[in-house]
């Protein structure tokens, strides 16, 4: 078996097995903590409303904040959209998600798919610029930071020097592109990668605790 | 049998500018400078015509097809009938103690000289039982034969790495001429089949150059195994823009789309085919339109469907996944239990920072 | 080929946009003529050897032209060997019995060895004569007697 | 409880000009060793831990934007004051003790155990530089409620014995006397006598029976004694049956500030059992920010079950009357700019009242900018404006208030929240400023149309 044989098979298999445990041992590890009954006379009864609510508008930050927080969100923006792009648009990535749903969409052209996988590239980079150069983010990252930059950065690279055949041999390159993915998934429920899930149950929360009150979201 | 490879050419009535044309091609495939080719015709026009011995083991003769199969005088030929192919089961006219005592004469005559060709693989269950020629076992007869062989040629891919037989669960324990044979020059021109041209390419470059030529990881010739099908294939432009064939009879197929999605293997398959192509040059499979299915690599039938996309997993057990999401809930829950009860065996300690 | 036009499968070449290596390869050519001219031996290019593709063939062809000298060589196959609109820079193709182009080579040279005859062949040839004269005039001889 | 407070004398009455800036000092109550404060601030703060707090914790990425929403790392520049890093420990904390993965951490000892310097040190950003205005929670693309969790981590914190002097003094005395600042019942009873007698407005105490329980803050008791007279005005005006109860009348809570859940709970339930005892519909909370939260948000949950009667900011109170005919007012014909009380407001939903209260006044109002939801907080709430070393860092935090109010360029500046005030009136003599609160309730107790404001209804008779 090489290496190549060990990513498509054992190692996707295995990764995929760890992502999923630990997603679900995260979850249930946070929801299952105690839930304390709140006496208090709601203000308005549409709490739902109000989780979805701000899970949708705090997309965007208020007028009042736009910005401060512009720069590193709209590279924030920029590198999220291009996984999606790059996730969901290449045709390689599509026949790897339909083993698993069954389903299958039309693939985007390559040349759109290249430009969001350099884009991205280059916000993350931006982005791993900023968290070393200004005082609040570099005080208060830890390894989980940058370790799950690189985690996040690695398959983006990889991909493009597979899709580039440059660096090596395609199947080494493609290789490592599918074991790095498999680090990705390996890492994400341990680290801050599960933002992914988290910020709806986040946001959600909050969003339902403040409209109980009223409160600004 | 101490007559040229020329001597033997013209009298069979080649020209020396036909011999040089050859040699040109021949240069050519091998990657050689153009100004090489008159240096090849003077070394190969000098060399004397080589003995070679054709072994075969766990093998289906499809490699002595393609070799043979060609129906109109070309390279491979005429290197073919240039050498002195002294044993060769299914092309020799003698038969049973005859035959053996041929390829004896042949071995004892140009000990250390002679050529070796294999193609099949070999049986090592039950002591070699599951194929034996004259009562040998395919082992011990490689190991005789190879002695005195100046180079081996592991023809196809069950010769070079096992192949067929080899395939899960290799019942007759079937291995590779490269398993067995490490004390000598082996090479490998892995195929199912091989391209012909490269066969004899590999003769020829050892009667030119007394040596084999650069190899690479799997000991392939680089100048034939130095590139992919993919890197090679004239339908590259359609992957590199995004268009795939979805199923074998939909205007992508019918456009002559790339095949990546039906399960084309040409990205990791490292072979000529897309260049030299078969048939005198006529089509490969990805030209009439079939997926590579990686037949020159190592392990390529134990791969999974060969209409499995290069991309996808060969792995998903979905009850396992759901068995992984299920246990990750259990200990999950458990940790929150814990939590809980290290939340509530705390409010029992004495509080006594207020004092 | 002809029976792979009975199927229903039209394979469209996808359109190729020039690599630019056939300009590298014109520029090797520039060299070669050079030293040609300076009275040092030319070269040669192996065509099949670089990836060079349709459109790259194109701009070789229509930068060279076509020149004076065109040869048709059967041996093994026909071998064409065409004088391009250069002097010096000849253009060789190499068919197979079956006429697909197995080779493709650009030489830079006063005049292709090959299309000179070869001593082997001469001699070859000498005595094919010198057998067939012999044979005439022993003939001759004979009707003499 | 007298040395400490002989050691550590209180100068919450005296103007702030008086006080030298004292030496950065890590307080301490009570004699726990250092690895006994760890762990009780530890123990405690995970006590309190639930399903919604655990998903704030696990849900921060790090972005840093909170930092751009507080007003003291915009004040400042310094990265310490970002809100999410003044969690640090207890992040640690939880992730040690509670997370989903605590077992693992603590098996292989992942995480570090806190130190008692990482506390102490930690004390001045969990207290002195945090006023719990949630306006991060805002900002937070995680929607992480970041105020929530620092008054979380105040619980561990109080536990360990580790609040700023000035703070748990405030709070002790308030559990002890029953207000912060020396307005015992007796003081509260004899200033409404006296109030009564000086302004000729009935003002009932202690009505066995009474629709309304009005209750008071220390600092408008002691500091801004007109509120009193308003609040009596105002209810009389409106011909309601109401009182003030001395068993319980005071509405700040710094038991909860400083983050003592037990004294919390004391001073809440001593408003809602006067509440309950009194029959009333209806409990008025004074012009006081953080007693909002306290009563109308946590109120019932100190109670243990929902409240027998309905909560309500006088600012909402004000808004109710006026929107229902009832409040008959004069028109003020200025132009007003209004402070936003954090927990009223931002925190509390009651951002539209004051609003319409100045609206019914005829008031040209001047936002701020930015002005309600987002309004930046004054520096003093959270329990910081007790905090003495913490003035020089309050100051240049209302420094940023003062622009904003400047700004808005109107002629009045209003707010409903005592504890805004004594900072305003603080911050004004600090820097010699000629801008001076008002208070909307006095606003509107002047401008009534006064036609039975000396009689006023009996408690008894509704």
């Amino acid at each position: 078996m090489n290496l190549l044989d060990f990513a498509r098979g054992p190692g996707l298999q295995g990764a995929l097995a760890i992502f999923l445990f630990g997603m679900t041992w995260r979850l249930a590890g946070i929801l299952l903590l105690r839930r304390k009954t709140d006496f208090s006379v709601a203000r308005t009864g549409d709490w739902w409303f109000g989780a979805f609510r701000l899970i949708v508008q705090r997309s965007l930050p208020r007028r009042e904040f736009a910005s401060a927080t512009g720069y590193p969100l709209a590279l924030s923006y920029l590198f999220h959209i291009g996984l999606v792009i790059i996730l969901f648009g290449l045709n390689q990535h599509i026949l790897l998600l339909r083993t698993y749903t069954g389903i299958s969409w039309s693939n985007l052209p390559s040349g759109l798919v290249n430009l969001a996988a350099a884009v991205t590239a280059a916000a993350m980079v931006a982005l791993l610029i900023r968290r070393l150069s200004h005082p609040v983010l570099r005080l208060i990252s830890n390894f989980d930071d940058y370790f799950s930059w690189l985690v996040a950065f690695l398959p983006v690279a990889t991909g493009m020097l597979a899709v580039a055949h440059l660096g090596g041999r395609y199947e080494n390159l493609l290789a490592i592109h599918i074991l790095s993915a498999e680090l990705l998934l390996v890492w994400f429920p341990f680290g801050k990668l599960m933002h992914a899930s988290l910020i709806f149950l986040s946001r959600g929360t909050s969003g339902a605790l403040l409209t109980r009150k009223g409160a600004a979201i | 049998m101490s007559e040229t490879l020329e001597q033997n050419l013209r009298s069979h009535g080649i020209s020396r500018r036909a011999f040089l044309k050859y040699c040109t091609t021949l240069a050519s495939l091998l990657a050689l400078p153009p100004s090489a080719a008159t240096a090849m015709a003077a070394a190969l026009g000098k060399a004397q015509r080589p003995s070679v011995i054709w072994l075969s083991f766990q093998e289906c003769t499809g490699c002595t097809e393609s070799l043979t199969r060609s129906n109109s005088p070309s390279l491979e030929d005429l290197i073919f009938n240039s050498i002195s192919l002294d044993y060769h089961e299914t092309l020799q006219a003698a038969a049973g103690t005859a035959a053996e005592q041929a390829r004896e004469n042949a071995m004892r005559e140009h000990y250390g000289k002679y050529i070796l060709l294999v193609d099949g693989s070999i049986p090592l269950g039950h002591g070699g039982a599951y194929s034996t020629v004259a009562g040998v076992s395919n082992l011990d007869t490689l190991k005789k034969v190879a002695a005195g062989a100046a180079a081996v040629v592991a023809v196809g891919t069950c010769s070079s790495f096992g192949g067929l037989p080899m395939a899960n669960p290799n019942p007759t324990g079937a291995v590779a001429v490269s398993d067995i044979i490490t004390d000598k020059p082996v090479i490998n021109v892995p195929g199912c089949p091989p391209i012909p041209v490269v066969i004899t390419g590999m003769v020829a470059h050892f009667l030119t150059f007394g040596a084999l030529p650069e190899t690479d990881l799997h000991k392939r010739p680089k100048v034939f195994y130095g590139d992919t099908i993919h890197d090679r294939c004239y339908r590259r432009p359609f992957y590199d823009q995004g268009k795939f064939a979805r199923t074998f009879d939909d205007e992508g197929a019918r456009n002559g789309w790339c095949l990546y999605e039906l399960g084309c293997k040409g990205p990791i398959t490292y072979n000529s085919c897309a260049t030299l192509k078969w048939n005198e040059g006529t089509s490969f499979p990805i030209q009439s339109g079939h997926g590579c299915l990686g037949c020159s690599e190592p392990g390529f039938w134990d791969k999974g469907s060969f209409y499995q996309p290069l991309s996808a997993s060969t792995w998903h057990d979905i009850p396992a996944l759901a068995i992984a999401a299920g246990a990750g809930v259990a200990v999950g829950a458990v940790a929150a239990v814990v939590s809980r009860h290290r939340q509530d065996s705390t409010s029992q300690s004495p509080t006594n920072g207020e004092k | 080929m002809s029976s792979l036009a009975g199927i229903a499968v039209s394979v469209v070449a996808a359109p190729a946009l020039p690599s630019g290596n056939a300009h590298a390869v014109l520029h090797e050519i520039l060299t070669m003529l050079g030293q040609l001219a300076d009275g040092q031996p030319g070269g040669a290019i192996d065509l099949r050897g670089l990836p060079l593709n349709n459109a790259d063939f194109a701009i070789l062809r229509d930068q060279l032209g076509r020149g004076e000298v065109s040869a048709s060589v059967q041996a093994a196959g026909r071998l064409e060997i065409l004088e391009t609109a250069i002097p010096g820079v000849w253009w060789h193709t190499h068919y197979t019995h079956d006429g697909d182009i197995i080779t493709e080579i650009i030489e830079i040279t006063r005049f292709p060895d090959i299309l000179a005859s070869q001593h082997a062949d001469i001699s070859d040839g000498l005595s094919r004569l010198q057998q067939q004269l012999g044979k005439a005039s022993g003939a001759k001889e004979e009707s003499h007697v | 409880m007298s040395t400490l407070e002989s050691e550590h004398p209180l100068t919450l009455d005296t103007p702030r000009l008086t006080v030298k800036a004292p030496l950065q000092r890590y307080d301490k109550q009570g004699d726990l060793s250092d690895g006994q404060r760890v762990e009780q601030a530890m123990r405690h703060f995970v006590r309190d831990f639930g399903a919604t707090a655990a998903t704030w914790m696990e849900a921060c990425i790090h972005c840093g934007q909170c930092a751009d929403a507080c007003h003291y790392y915009v004040q400042t520049g310094e990265a310490k004051y970002t809100p999410i890093w003044k969690l640090e420990p207890f992040k640690q904390a939880y992730k040690r003790e509670s997370g989903p993965f605590a077992p693992i951490y603590r098996a292989l000892g992942l995480k570090k155990p806190v130190t008692a310097a990482e506390l102490e040190s930690w004390q001045e950003l969990i207290y002195d530089s945090c006023t719990l205005c949630g306006r991060c929670s805002l900002i937070c693309p995680m929607g992480i409620d970041i105020a929530r969790l620092i008054s979380l981590a105040r619980h561990g914190m109080a536990k360990a014995g580790l609040v700023p002097h000035e703070l748990w003094a405030v709070a002790e005395r308030a559990k002890r006397e029953g207000s912060p600042l020396g307005a015992t019942a007796k003081v509260f009873r004899e200033r409404c006598e006296w109030l009564a007698d000086e302004h000729n407005t009935p003002i009932h105490v202690d009505l066995p029976r009474a629709d309304i329980l009005v209750s008071m803050s220390s600092i408008e008791i002691m500091k801004y004694p007109d509120s009193i007279v308003a609040t009596a005005r105002v209810l009389n005006h409106l011909g309601l049956s109401w009182t003030f109860r001395t068993d319980g009348y005071e509405a700040t809570n710094f038991g909860m500030l400083a983050g003592n859940a037990d004294w919390q709970k004391d001073s809440s339930l001593k408003l809602v059992n006067a509440a309950i005892a009194c029959g009333a519909h209806t409990l008025i909370l004074p012009e006081c920010g953080h007693a909002y939260g306290a009563l109308r948000w946590q109120g019932a949950n100190m109670y243990g079950k929902p409240l027998p009667f309905r909560v309500l900011h006088i600012s909402e109170f004000l808004a109710e009357q006026v929107q229902n005919g009832s409040l008959r007012l004069k028109p003020l014909q200025k132009s007003v700019t209004f402070h936003d009380p954090c927990q009223v407001s931002r925190r509390g939903g009651a951002t539209r009242a004051p609003r319409d209260v100045l609206n019914a006044l005829g008031t040209d109002l001047h936002e701020m900018t930015p002005t309600g939801d987002v309004n930046w907080c004054c520096g003093g709430g959270g329990g910081v404006v007790t905090i003495h070393r913490a003035d020089s860092l309050r100051y240049k935090v209302f420094q940023n208030k003062m622009r904003q109010v400047d700004d808005a360029n109107a002629e009045l500046l209003v707010s409903s929240c005592s504890n805004c005030r004594q900072t305003f009136d603080d911050g004004q003599a600090h820097f010699h400023w000629d801008k001076t609160m008002l208070s909307l309730l006095e606003l509107v107790s002047d401008q009534l149309i006064d036609t039975t404001a000396t009689t006023g209804s009996q408690g008894e008779s509704a």
